[in-house]
C-alpha cells in the first residue's frame, strides 16, 4: 500500500482544513470521548432541531486520519433526520469493518478517501472514533 | 560498532531483513525493542527439535522424552550462565516477563506484604513492572511509592534512595527505559536498597538483551526477561530468584508437574523451580531461548550494546536538527530513540515510514503514567539491534524529514490543540 | 481406520516418525495422550511466519506487525470456529490447558465462590482439574465433592446428577479421562447441570484432539484445551469462556495489552478477551495451532477419533490375553489403552520398550487420587493418534509379551509386597 | 542404549534374589521413604554396634532398578563403620550425577550394574532413593 493511499490529498486537505472543527454554543447535546490507547480525544456537539441534525461541530485532537474523518463526517451529518444519519454512521462503521464496501455506497463522498485506511489494522481506530462518538450522541439524546 | 563484513555475516542469519516490499526494497525493522528477529540457527534449533526430539518431557521413560527433558534442563544451565545465577534451580520458565512479574507479585508479595508496607518504583515503568503492583497493593495493603524521572530521562538515584523507608519491602524497577532508553545505574540502587533489607526487582526486559547481567554482582533478587526480546520466539521467558526466595514463596499456577503428593483435598508442591511451572511448559521455546542466548553470547553482548548504542546516537543527534523535532531523553541511551515532531502525530509518522518500508512504534509503548507526565498520549519510537545498519539509520533520518514536509506547513491539531471557534 | 494410502500419506507429514534408533528400526511413538508430533504444515507455518511476518501484535502501525496481527487474529478465529463458538472474542489464548483452567479458578471462582459453595468434579480428573479447585477452596472456603468412577473406568451419570445440589457452585469435568480413555456422557451431565443453574468447565485437553466439538450445543459455559496435545508446538493452548462470563471475570495476569488505562496507583481493563492475555503472547504458537486445528479438521476429527479408537480397541483385547496382564477401564474407548502387569513394574515395561524402540508412558499420568484409588502407584499407558498403524499396535504386543517372559518367572516386588522374613 | 546393559544379568539376579530383603527385629534405627511421584516405598533398617553397621536390611516395593539397587547397597554397607558408610553413598551418588566414574571405584562390585541408568535421567531416582534414604538414616542416627 502506498503512501499516496492513505494520506490523500482529500485526506490531506479536511487534515489541515477540518470543515465544522470547533464547538456550537447553543448545542443541544455534545459528548466527549477519549482512546485512551493512542491519545486521541474528541467532542462532538450537535444543534437538534426537530428530528434534524441542523448542526454539528467537533473539537478535539489525534492523527491526521482522526481528524479528516471527522471532519468529514460532520459534512456527511449536517441537515440530516437522526434516522438517516444513524444509518449512515452505521453504513461507514460496516465499511471500515469490512462488511460492506464504500464502491456501493457513494453517498460517502469525501469519506471515501478512507479506504485506504481500512486495510491498516491499527489505525482503523482513528478513523471510526469521531462516527461511534456521533452514535452514541444521537442514540443517547 | 561492528565492522561491514561482521554485520553482513549478522545480517545473512536473518531472512526477514531481505524480505522485499512493494517498491523493491528491503524492509528496515527498527521497532526492536517491543520483539526481535530470529536468527536462522535459533529457528533450526526450533524445526530441528520439533523434527527429531521432540516429546513431553519430565517423566517420560522413553529415550525420545530424555532427549526433550535433557534439551529442556540444558536451556534453563545456558540462562543460568546467561545471566550468571548460581544454579539453574534459580531459573524458572515464564511466558514472558509481564507474567515473571506476576509470579512474583502473587507468589512473593501477596504472601509477605502487609498494610502499610511499601513498593518502590520509577515512572518510567512498563506496564508490566506497575499494574501486577498495583493488584498487590489492593489485596495487601500495601502503597506504591513511584519515584519521578529527571528531565533527560534519567533516575536519580539519591531520589531513588531518599524513597527508602523502613516501610520499603520492595524496589521494582527497570534496568533500561523502554521509552527514553536509559540505562539505569542498578547498582548503587540496589545497593543501597541491600542496606535496608530491601527485597529488588530487576525489570530486564529492555537491559537482558543489550547489556552482559551478572545478578550475583548486581546483588538482585529477582530479575525477569522476555525472549521475544532476545531473537527467541514469541512465547517464552524467564524469572531468576534467588534459591532462598523461591523456596519461600507460593506457586501461582497449579496443576501437573509442579506437585510432589496430591489428594483430593489437598496437595504438596514439587522443589523449585518446578513447583512454578504447572502443566507442560514451552519445551521448544526453552530450547531456542537456550539457542538465543548463546547466539548472542557468541556475538558478545558487549559488543551488541555499543553497536546499538552508537546507532541510536547517531539517530538521535541527527534527529533533534530537523525542524521541530524533539528527542525525548540523553543520557546513558541503549538502542532506543524516542521523539516527536511537532508537526506530525507520531501514528502519522509510523504510518508514513510503513510506506517507506521503514518500521518503527508509536503510541504510549505501555507507559500510560509516564507519557502522561511528558504531557503527550504518544510518541514515535525507533530501536536498534545488533543487524541494525548506520545506512539504515541515514534512511530513517530521511524519511521522517519527508514526513515532516508532507505533515506540515499548515495548522494541526497535535501537540497544541488550536482554540477553535464558534460557527 | 484410516486406508494405507491415506496413513502413508498422513504420516510423511511427521518427519520424527521416520527418525531410526540404533538398530534401524523406525520410532513407534505411543505417547501421545501426553504429547503429540508435529506435521510438517504447522512447522513450515511457524517457520515461514517467523522468516517473514514476524513482529510484535497489536498497536504497530507498521505492515509486518499488522500481517502478524492478522495472522494472530485469524488463529482466534479459527480457534472458535473449531470448538463452534459463537464469536472469537470467547476464545483466549493461554500456555495451556492448565494455564486455562487456573485462569478460570482465579478470574471467576476466587470471584464468586464463597464458603459452602461446592465444586463438582470427578475422581478421574487430572491434577490440573483438580489442584487449582483445592487452592480456590481454600481462598473461598467452597468444597470439592469427587465423584468416584466405576470399576469399567466410566462415570455414572446419575451419581454426578445426585450429587448436585443447591450448593453446587461449578462442574469442572473432564471430557475424557487420561487414563482410562472413557469418553464420558458431557451432553446429559451438563443438560442436568444447566437446569440447575451450575457452571461447567470442561477440562477438554484429551477430548478435543480426538473428537469434533461444538461448544453451543454442549452448553458448557468454559473449555479449555492444549495445542501440544492436538499437532501445535508447546507453550500454547486456548481457554473457551461464554462471553458472559468472560466479561464478569478477572484478570488473572496484570501488565501491558490488558489494560485500557493506566495511572500511577490504577488501571482500567481491556475487552475481553485481551484482558485475559497480558504480556507479548506466543504469537508464533497461535498461528502454528490455527494451521494444527485446520491440519485436523482437513483430514477429520470423526475418522481421527475411530482410527485411534480401533488401534487402542484391538490393543487392549490383545493385551488382556497377556498373562498376568490387565487392562484398565473398558467402557468407551478413546485412543488410549492403560495396563498393568503383574510381573513387570511399568517402569521397568517402559525402559524394556524403550530399548525396543517403542515409547510408552508410565507412571501416575498426573492422577495420583485415581491410582491410589486403584490401589497401584504407577501404570502402564499406550496412546494412538492418527499417524499410528495397525503394525505399531502389534510392535507393541510382542514387545509386551516379550517383556513379561523377561522379567516374569520369579518372585517381584511390585503388585504383592512380598512378606518379608527376618534375615 | 540396548536392553543388555540396563537390565544386566546382575541386576537382574538381585532383582529376582534381593539380598538382605526384610526387616530386623532388633534394629537400633531404621526409616520409611516414599516416592511419590513413581511409587517406590523403601524402609532401610540397620543394627548399629558401636560405630560398625552389623546388620542392614530393607522393605519396600518398587521396580527392578529400585529393589536391585537397594539390594546391592545392602551388600555393600554390611560391616562398614557409620564414617565409611557415609562416604561411600555419597561417592555412589556423584556417581550417578555423573560427577564421578564407576571405573575409577571398583569397590562398587555388583553396583557398577547401575552404570546404564545413569543415562536413564528418569531412572536415576529409583537408583537412589535407597541410597539416599540410607544416607538420611545414617546422619539421623
Ligand atoms: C485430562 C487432562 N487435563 C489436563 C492436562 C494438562 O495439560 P497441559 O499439561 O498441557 O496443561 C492433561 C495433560 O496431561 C490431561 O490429560
Ligand atoms: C521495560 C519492559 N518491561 C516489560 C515488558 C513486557 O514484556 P512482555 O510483553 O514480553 O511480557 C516490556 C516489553 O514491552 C518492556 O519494554
Amino acid at each position: 500500500m502506498s503512501l499516496e493511499h492513505i494520506y490523500q490529498t482529500i485526506l490531506m486537505d479536511h487534515y489541515q482544513n477540518p470543515r465544522n472543527a470547533g464547538t456550537i454554543s447553543n448545542a443541544t447535546c455534545s459528548l466527549h470521548e477519549h482512546n485512551p490507547l493512542c491519545g486521541d480525544e474528541i467532542t462532538i456537539s450537535m444543534k437538534l432541531e426537530g428530528d434534524r441534525i441542523s448542526k454539528v461541530a467537533f473539537d478535539g485532537k489525534g492523527c491526521a486520519i482522526s481528524i479528516a474523518s471527522a471532519s468529514m463526517m460532520t459534512e456527511q451529518l449536517q441537515g440530516k433526520s437522526v434516522n438517516d444519519a444513524k444509518q449512515l454512521i452505521d453504513t461507514f462503521l460496516s465499511i471500515m469493518r469490512g462488511e460492506k464496501e464504500f464502491a456501493d455506497h457513494p453517498e460517502f463522498e469525501d469519506a471515501m478517501a478512507l479506504e485506504g485506511v481500512k486495510k491498516l489494522h491499527a489505525r482503523i481506530k482513528c478513523a471510526t472514533l469521531s462516527w461511534n462518538t456521533a452514535k452514541k450522541l444521537l442514540s443517547e439524546s | 560498532m561492528f565492522t561491514t563484513p561482521e554485520l553482513e555475516a549478522i545480517r545473512k542469519d536473518f531472512p526477514i531483513l531481505f524480505r522485499t516490499l512493494a517498491d523493491d526494497r528491503h524492509l528496515i525493522y527498527l521497532d526492536n525493542a517491543a520483539s526481535t528477529q530470529k536468527p536462522k540457527p535459533v529457528l533450526q534449533t526450533f524445526q530441528k527439535f520439533s523434527e527429531s526430539s521432540y516429546a513431553n518431557i519430565h517423566r517420560g521413560v522413553y529415550r525420545l522424552s530424555l532427549e526433550a527433558t535433557e534439551a529442556y534442563d540444558q536451556a534453563r544451565k545456558t540462562i543460568a550462565n546467561f545471566i550468571k545465577a548460581k544454579s539453574e534451580v534459580e531459573i524458572v520458565f515464564t511466558r514472558n516477563a509481564t507474567e515473571a512479574i506476576n509470579l512474583v507479585a502473587y507468589g512473593f508479595a501477596r504472601k509477605y506484604f502487609h498494610p502499610g508496607d511499601e513498593i518502590v518504583l520509577t515512572e518510567l515503568e512498563h506496564h508490566a513492572n506497575l499494574v501486577p503492583w498495583q493488584q498487590v497493593c489492593q489485596a495487601t495493603g500495601a502503597k506504591i511509592v513511584a519515584i519521578p524521572f529527571e528531565p533527560d530521562g534519567s533516575i536519580d538515584v539519591e531520589k531513588v534512595i531518599a524513597a527508602f523507608s523502613a516501610r520499603t519491602k520492595m524496589l521494582a524497577i527497570t534496568g533500561c527505559s523502554n521509552v527514553f532508553g536509559t540505562i539505569i545505574p542498578l547498582k548503587s540502587i540496589i545497593s543501597a536498597a541491600k542496606q535496608q533489607r530491601i527485597v529488588v526487582l530487576v525489570d530486564g526486559a529492555q537491559l537482558v538483551p543489550h547489556y552482559p547481567i551478572n545478578v550475583q554482582e548486581l546483588e538482585c533478587d529477582f530479575l525477569v526477561a522476555s525472549g521475544h526480546k532476545m531473537l527467541a520466539p514469541s512465547g517464552i521467558g524467564f524469572l531468576y530468584g534467588r534459591r532462598e526466595w523461591l523456596a519461600l514463596m507460593d506457586p501461582m499456577l497449579y496443576g501437573g508437574d509442579m506437585i510432589n503428593e496430591v489428594w483430593i483435598d489437598r496437595a504438596t508442591w514439587a522443589e523449585i523451580p518446578n513447583k512454578f511451572e504447572a502443566g507442560t511448559p514451552n519445551i521448544e521455546g526453552a530450547v531456542a531461548l537456550g539457542k538465543a542466548a548463546e547466539y548472542l553470547q557468541h556475538i558478545g553482548l558487549m559488543r551488541i550494546h555499543q553497536h546499538s548504542e552508537a546507532l541510536a546516537n547517531y539517530a538521535a543527534s541527527a534527529l533533534q536538527q530537523l525542524p521541530n523535532t524533539r528527542v525525548l531523553g540523553s543520557s546513558n541511551r541503549s538502542g532506543i530513540v524516542t521523539f516527536l515532531c511537532t508537526d506530525v502525530h507520531p501514528h502519522d509518522l509510523a504510518s508514513f515510514l510503513d510506506a517507506e518500508g521503514i518500521a518503527i512504534r508509536a503510541g504510549h509503548h505501555c507507559t500510560q503514567p509516564l507519557h502522561r507526565k511528558l504531557g503527550v498520549p504518544a510518541t514515535a519510537r525507533a530501536s536498534f539491534y545488533l543487524y541494525n545498519t548506520q545506512d539504515e539509520a541515514e534512511r530513517l533520518i530521511e524519511a521522517v524529514e519527508k514526513a515532516i514536509h508532507f505533515f506540515s506547513g499548515k495548522k494541526v491539531f497535535f501537540g497544541q490543540p488550536p482554540v477553535l471557534k464558534e460557527t
